[in-house]
């Protein structure tokens, strides 16, 4: 089923281009299974495009993309959700006319097999998958520790507990590679640090290999095994945390965007 | 499970005060405006799930109502062939036409979709209009045979009265049981957040399509009721008019409100049998009071109620279901 | 068939097709500052030329002062809707506010109908009735002040939208609501300018048109749901858009009944829209906007 | 939740039965028109004229010693709501007989409701399938189409012409006119070279009159009611057309004239004979009746006559006089009664009813006219 033994996602010279602008030129990224990889750069680099090219929600106009052995270039976003590629946004996508519980079960959306008929006259199908997958999403949102906000609509959590409810709802699906859009935006530094927490934990427990694009160096050298860095739409370097902490391409590219790394 | 016995005991609560309806009043002259008011609610119910759930707009859907009225129309009476064969044939045709439209016209979003549904329906509108020979044009199509079942012809106005509140609460049950599954969490999904749904694996495409046939066969199982009520139909019943008013049912009922709808329906269908009696100033009073109601019940008529409800209770509000 | 009669079908569709256009036009005004689609444009039309009838036949003050108190009127009840019906309501969801115009528009029909009765009414043409004839082809005088002041409508308001420091904070709620009110825009002056500039154009469009398709109290349906389907095809948003929209319209419907078949004109008119919004998802002049995530 | 909503709906049928009206000892008759909604130009003036008659009849001591109460409903011009008032008209008020509706759909939608009920209904509607076949409880007063085209046919071929162009309003009386323009042409040797259709709500038919101007046709036949017939009026003038233009007697009302101003000029039309009442000789026995109607109209509601009015009063006339030459007001007799009714000289024209016709229309209750000078004029024979 798999191809290559360590590699769940290969992206070869991906490029995109939005009229004039070359948002990704060429650009060449793996992803090794079980790892978290983190993507940065300075803004306007091409980070969130190209989650967005992988999910996706934006086709690339060259290059190809490898999802455990299979080829996704072309593959409709939905059909990439059900094939165990999932992801979360930046400004969140929670659904705000649900309740929190519900927001999680439509996580499992794929998990559960009952049909429409099933559902529309309630057959037994439906209530045995209802159960499993009421019980499923109950325990992913205790994953995240949001177990007694289950009844109340998903617009009335805070703002840093909406980011986790979205975490709990892309696990719930469970995926085999979780893209993180910047899962750490707007968070104070108390809820960043149980973030990192639960993303390792999602990582370690679950085996779910994680890419994260994400501005707070501080919990990207925590938390990840490896790190791309993109600028202009190109990769311009990558390693491990300590490697690219030192690289001088890095340095320079950051230099005057960001104070750290 | 709970939630079910819930929505069984409220669907059997529903039918058990409509049933008792006209028993409790003297003279069965409303009869008519009642039934007509469930018709009317069997398609607010099905748009509702379209709009209020899946939050997908159709200005068109009078359209369905009416192909199907005609298609069983023409076949009952022009074919002389039985009326169930009409009614399913009419039914079928509008789940095919609804699926062929659904297609392409559902890639469209916001009021791009709505100038669409509208497009489409104005051309059912023009094409029913038109074929004189089939329809009977503008004068109308007459002669439509009165509801027979399985034998049994459904002559009174009370009978069909109790024939059309059943298969109304039949529909209100299957919307909720819908709503209350994975389907209808999806369809409640791509209405907050379409890209949120697609990466969870949700085929929007197939959903949208799904509930647009879905509410088009509703609006079919009420045209075939229709035509075979009044036994008559006329091409001006199917119109923009009733395509908007449709819309206003779902809206001053409640977005995503199953009951709501039906409440709406009922509402705006009675409304105007009230008003008569202002005679010259009805036309005035019934836009003032749809005004009034968006005004001071911004959720809807549900919407007004859950809060009511929430006063009185002091507790926490209702489940969107309702 | 001669070239002349083709000739004749692209000004005659030219002509209804302005129509159209304005009624597009003054959508096109409100959606911009609102995101609502205000379904009572087409009584802001019905009441241009039912006033202008009003006050030249019962109140005798001669047609140019008559058409200027009829726009004059329509602008002061576009601002009281959107004070008394669109102000209570502004946190409300869209689809309310539109539900909210259907019954603005349904009360401002029966009100004209309870005032001046269910009757059509004709107003004079501006500059006599005699038509132009070129080569075959006639042209009334009046499409000639409709075209003209259509376009000229148009250019006025691109002016204002570009030039005055009203018109570009209602192109700047259009973009982004909170952050106009936040560097100070007055959005609900905005949103009340937007309702009066609309009802005006309306009216304007109402009061140039009576003279050629008659006006009554009920002619509001009928150019509000043209109107709509003309932004829509333009590209909401877009004021060029929906004049060119109306145009299209317009021109489809008098060559659908001149060549294809004068019963289903507007189901072909209909038929080449769809197929177009098909083709064109955002309309014909509209920006895909690119969703952000 | 659900509970409110059944309130609210419990409410609204207590108040629905609440506005039951109060019953007393009079002759009750139900009429249904079409007082608002596309149809209304119709029907208001046919509620004016059935109330305007109402009071003249009470106020000389009602029928057979009797008052006559007159239960108006407004179906809207909607099917569905003349559905609705038939329904309460019969269940609720116990009407004796029903005039109306006023449009053709909306009879046809009402019309068993009446046989069943066994209480009579006179439409006010025209298409001739009201009473063709014969229905035992369902009169109409309006003059049939084919009554009109054949006034028309005959000028046409004492003209000598042999092609025509049609041109009809695409709604329920432009599609019976076009049927029965189309029944009637090859009978009369006359070739249908255009069809073209128009929409009630059009305001430019330019394009069909250029179709027509390049068919050859020798006279254009235009169906349909007020605004349409001027616009095309116009149109044509616009075009420089000089195809001689035939209308139907949907647009014999002075606003049609005042709609088309000028370009009305020479436009001919079949016609009651309210509109020419003072240019038919003194002998017609309709003359007196027709100007007593024009006098009590115009000055009770400062508005101009029309023919359509007439309808819902030959209708109202017919019942009240079949109450007294049956002596019963059971709704049986009055059925009979109406049914025998002999040289009734109406409004619209002289009625006579038969087992066989319940119309009791002929051609002679249509002139031929032509607009000449803003007016009517009676076309010599």
């Amino acid at each position: 089923m798999s191809g290559s033994e360590g590699e769940i996602l290969k992206c070869e010279k991906v490029a995109v281009r939005f009229g004039g602008v070359q948002a990704l030129n060429g650009v060449n990224f793996s992803v090794r299974r079980g790892s978290i990889t983190a993507i940065i750069g300075p803004n306007g680099a091409g980070k969130t495009t190209l989650l967005n090219v992988i999910s996706g929600l934006v086709n690339a106009d060259d290059g190809m993309i490898e999802f455990d052995g299979s080829h996704i270039t072309r593959m409709p976003p939905h059909e990439r959700g059900r094939a165990g590629l999932v992801r979360t946004f930046q400004n969140l996508e929670i659904f705000t006319n649900m309740s929190v519980l519900e927001n999680v079960m439509t996580g499992c959306h794929r998990l559960v097999n009952y049909s429409i008929l099933d559902s529309l006259g309630r057959t037994p199908k439906y209530w045995k998958g209802e159960r499993a997958c009421r019980e499923h999403a109950e325990r992913e949102l205790g994953f995240v520790g949001l177990t007694d906000a289950g009844d109340m609509m998903a617009h009335e959590l805070p703002f840093g507990s909406q980011r986790l409810l979205e975490l709990a709802r892309a696990i719930s699906s469970e995926p085999r590679l979780l893209l993180l859009d910047e899962p750490a935006a707007g968070l104070n530094m108390r809820e960043t640090r149980n973030l990192g927490a639960i993303i390792k934990r999602i990582g370690e427990e679950r085996g779910i290999t994680i890419v994260l694009v994400e501005h707070d160096m501080d919990l990207v050298m925590r938390i990840s095994d490896r790190i791309t860095v993109l600028n202009f739409g190109e990769v311009i370097a990558e390693g491990a945390p300590l490697e690219i902490q030192k690289n001088p391409d890095v340095i320079a590219a950051y230099l005057g965007v960001e104070e750290e790394g | 499970m709970q939630g079910f016995r819930r929505d069984l005991a409220a669907v059997a609560g529903f039918l058990v005060f409509v049933g008792a309806v006209p028993r409790l009043l003297t003279n069965d002259y409303y009869i008519n405006a009642l039934t007509l008011s469930w018709i009317h609610a069997i398609i607010a119910v099905g748009l509702n799930l379209l709009m209020g759930y899946a939050g997908q707009i159709s200005l068109g859907h009078a359209a369905f109502y009416g192909l199907a009225a005609y298609t069983s129309a023409i076949i009952t009476t022009t074919l002389s062939l039985p009326i169930l064969v009409g009614m399913s044939a009419g039914i079928a045709l509008v789940g095919i036409v609804a699926y062929l439209i659904g297609i392409p016209t559902l890639k469209l979003k916001g009021h791009y979709l709505a100038m669409a549904t509208l497009g489409f329906g104005i051309i059912i509108y023009i094409v029913i209009n038109e074929t004189i020979g089939l329809t009977g044009g503008p004068s109308g199509f007459t002669g439509i045979p009165r509801l027979t079942l399985f034998g049994y012809k459904f002559e009174s106005d009370l009978s069909y009265y109790y024939l059309v509140a059943i298969i109304l609460a039949c529909v209100i049950l299957v919307s909720l049981n819908l709503i209350h599954s994975r389907v209808g969490r999806a369809l409640r999904a791509i209405h907050t957040s379409e890209v949120a749904s697609l990466v969870i694996g949700i085929d929007i495409a197939k959903y949208k399509i799904f509930v647009f046939v879905l509410s088009a066969l509703f609006a079919a199982i009420a045209g075939v009721l229709y035509a075979h009520l009044i036994t008559f139909v006329a091409p001006s019943s199917f119109g923009f008019n009733f395509s908007v008013e449709l819309v206003t049912m779902v809206v001053l009922g409640g977005m995503a409100s199953i009951w709501g709808a039906v409440t709406g329906a009922l509402f705006l269908t009675v409304l105007p049998e009230f008003l008569r009696t202002f005679e010259n100033i009805e036309i005035l009073l019934y836009g003032a009071i749809l005004i009034v109601c968006m005004v001071f019940l911004p959720g809807g008529i549900a919407g007004g109620c859950a809060k009511l409800l929430k006063l009185v209770r002091g507790g926490k509000g209702e489940n969107v279901g309702l | 068939m001669g070239i002349s009669s083709y000739l004749q079908f692209l000004v005659s569709g030219l002509t209804v097709g302005s129509t159209y256009g304005l009624t597009a036009l003054g959508f096109t005004i409100i959606f911009n500052t609102t995101g609502i689609i205000n379904f009572a444009q087409g009584e802001f039309v019905m009441l241009g030329g039912m006033l202008s009838v009003f006050f030249l036949k019962w109140l005798h003050l001669g047609l140019p002062l008559s058409v200027l108190f009829s726009l004059l009127v329509t602008t002061l009840v576009g601002a009281a809707i959107e004070q008394f019906t669109i102000k209570p309501v502004k946190d409300s969801s869209v689809i309310n506010l539109i539900i909210v115009t259907i019954g603005v528009s349904i009360f401002t029909r029966g009100l004209a109908m309870l005032i001046w009765g269910k009757d059509t009414f004709a107003l004079p043409q501006f500059s006599g009735s005699a038509p132009l004839t070129f080569g075959g082809v006639a042209v009334t005088t009046q499409s000639i002040w409709i075209l003209a002041i259509t376009l000229s409508l148009l250019f006025l308001l691109r002016a204002f939208f570009t030039k005055t420091i009203y018109g570009k904070g209602m192109l700047a709620c259009s973009y982004d609501r909170k952050a106009s009110y936040l560097v100070g825009i007055g959005v609900q002056k905005m949103v009340l300018l937007s309702f009066m500039i609309s009802a005006l154009v309306g009216a304007v469009g109402g009061a140039i048109l009576a003279p050629v398709t008659m006006t009554s109290y009920d002619v509001g349906i009928l150019l509000g749901l043209k109107g709509f389907a003309a932004c829509i095809i333009g590209g909401l948003g877009n004021p060029f858009g929906a004049a060119a929209g109306g145009l299209l319209l317009g021109v489809l419907e008098s060559f659908g009944a001149g060549v294809i078949s004068s019963a289903y004109k507007d189901a072909f008119a209909f038929l080449v829209l769809l197929i177009l919004l098909f083709v064109k998802p955002s309309g014909l002049f509209g920006q895909t906007r690119v969703e952000r995530v | 939740m659900k509970k409110v909503s059944l309130c609210i709906a419990a409410l609204s049928l207590v108040a629905l039965s609440l506005s039951a009206a109060f019953a007393e000892d009079a002759l009750k008759i139900g009429a249904i028109f079409s007082v608002t909604g596309p149809a209304s130009f119709l029907g208001e003036p046919e509620k004016n004229t059935a109330l305007m008659l109402q009071d003249q009849i009470n106020a000389k001591g009602g029928v057979s010693g009797k008052k006559i109460e007159l239960i108006v409903y407004d179906d809207e011009s909607d099917v569905n709501k003349a559905v609705l008032a038939a329904d309460k008209l019969l269940k609720k008020d116990k009407v004796m007989a029903v005039i109306g509706p006023t449009t053709s759909g909306n009879t046809f939608a009402i019309e068993d409701k009446f046989e069943k009920a066994n209480i009579p209904l006179i439409s006010c509607a025209a298409a001739e399938k009201i009473v063709k076949p014969v229905k035992k409880w369902v009169f109409k007063t309006p003059q049939s189409d084919r009554l009109a085209v054949m006034k028309i046919y005959d000028t046409l071929v004492a003209k000598k012409t042999k092609k025509i162009a049609l041109i009809t309003v695409s709604d329920g009386f432009g599609q019976s006119g076009r049927e029965v323009l189309k029944e009637l042409a090859p009978r009369m040797g006359l070739e249908i070279v255009a069809d073209e259709v128009y929409g009630p709500k059009d305001t430019d038919m330019t394009a069909q009159l250029t179709k027509i101007r390049g068919s050859g046709a020798g006279a254009i036949v235009c169906w349909g009611t007020n605004p349409g017939p001027a616009v095309i009026a116009k149109n044509r003038v616009q075009l420089g057309m000089d195809i001689p233009l035939y209308m139907s007697h949907g647009v014999a009302s002075k606003k049609f004239i005042e709609l088309a101003g000028s370009a009305a000029e020479g436009i001919m039309l079949p016609a009651g004979k309210l509109i020419v009442a003072d240019q038919i000789p003194g002998i017609d026995p309709q003359k007196a009746i027709l100007l007593k109607y024009i006098k009590d109209y115009e000055s009770r509601y400062k508005a101009p006559v029309s023919s359509f009015g007439a309808y819902a009063g030959d209708a109202l006339t017919l019942v009240t006089k079949a109450v007294e030459t049956g002596k019963s007001s059971n709704p049986a007799d009055i059925r009979n009664s109406v049914e025998k009714t002999k040289g009734f000289v109406g409004i619209t024209g002289v009625f006579n009813f038969s087992p066989e016709d319940h119309n009791g229309l002929d051609e002679n209750s249509f002139e031929m006219v032509v607009i000449e000078r803003g007016d009517w004029k009676i076309i010599k024979k």
